[in-house]
């Protein structure tokens, strides 16, 4: 399955880019995480800690342990800052 | 109800006017406006990222929240993006009701969710660099009393 | 902070926005403004008695009181007297604080003492003759959580 | 004592007059409320119900035990209805 990943604020920054398409059998955010994560040295930091971490899956904010079925756009943030 | 999220500045009065004149029938009318804080020179300006999109269906989601649970009779969100001036408004929110409480109620639950539930970002732009505005527990805490 | 008790019309869109203008430094804005509400033809207008002196004195004080309960940097309150017509706005409040609570706080506490410890007494002029408005128990009561 | 008594909203219109000067010996509110309904009809129907009735003492509000002594200025009336 291809997945578009987007990434904002400082994760985008620890990444290098603001979206990346991922092909992957993960069938939950976390797993996709563990992948995404073993690409390279900025993917392992952004993903270091998740506490810190926010994901939504086709701009529905989810759970780390939501089912990736029918997900075409996963992006993941820090808390939001808006108002 | 209209929601624009915008680059461009937006005039504070011109808005608060015209949700007035439409607001017919309403008797109370509450606005809350968002500044960049001018802290005597260390804050050079902001930029604020957003997720495209779901900015607008979250927002949207809120509004409609917001009318189901207060006797609302309108509301306005107007949310910038982008790099700001210090003192230039970030957003506002406006809301109109019959009676005060719900228009107080509905603006103070509009800005509660949007602090901590609509996808913006904030970095502060001081004489040092830029920095990452940090989400505080108290916004997210605010959220369990509605 | 400015204090303008008046019998002419005011321009809640340019009162907004020079508010706004004068806030350099805070990061939050609250404006609250009443309307004469207009119940599909069945108010023809309104007609708001005060008394002229202690109406001034006693919002002073109210403002004084919000300043120092509030992390205010800056406060308006508009209160018209005389004869409006449906829709027309018949006073205004607007706080600045540098977070959002404090401007919501000293918006409804003002609100609500305006509302039973200023001298004003409304007439509502309906199709069937003019009826003043009665002080309800709830704007009393809210008097109690300050 | 010489005294001027402000009258507003219905009291004033049942009083047919928004102020008037009063020589008085009374010594509270409640003595002054005593010889003011005994003046005239008008005067007995705003002064028959206390309960919606407040008074101010030189434009601060007061109690209907407050004492007079120095008060140049006495207003009557209903529960405010600002805002």
């Amino acid at each position: 399955m291809i997945i578009d990943v987007l990434y904002f604020a400082w994760l985008r920054e620890r990444i290098g880019v603001n979206r990346e398409q991922i092909t992957t059998s993960a069938k939950t955010v976390t797993e996709l995480i563990e992948e995404l994560a073993a690409i390279d040295e900025g993917h392992a930091l952004a993903f270091a800690d998740l506490k810190s971490l926010r994901v939504a899956l086709d701009q529905q904010m989810a759970r780390f342990d939501s089912s990736l079925a029918n997900t075409r756009e996963v992006a993941f943030f820090p808390p939001m800052t808006g108002g | 109800m209209r929601l624009s999220v915008q680059e461009s500045a937006f005039d504070l009065g011109a808005e608060t006017k015209a949700f007035a004149n439409g607001a017919a029938g309403a008797g109370a009318i509450v606005t809350f406006t968002g500044l960049v804080r001018d802290n005597s020179g260390q804050v050079l300006g902001m930029e604020i990222e957003h997720y495209p999109g779901m900015t607008e269906r979250a927002i949207s989601d809120m509004m409609d929240e917001a009318q189901a649970r207060f006797a609302l009779t309108d509301a306005l969100v107007i949310h910038r993006f982008g790099v700001l001036a210090p003192a230039e408004a970030i957003m506002m929110v406006a809301t109109a009701a019959s009676h005060r409480s719900d228009a107080f109620a509905a603006a103070e639950f509009l800005m509660d969710y949007l602090k901590s539930r609509a996808p913006f970002w904030k970095k502060e732009l001081g004489p040092d660099g830029q920095t990452w505005v940090k989400a505080k527990e108290e916004d997210e805490a605010a959220l369990t009393r509605w």
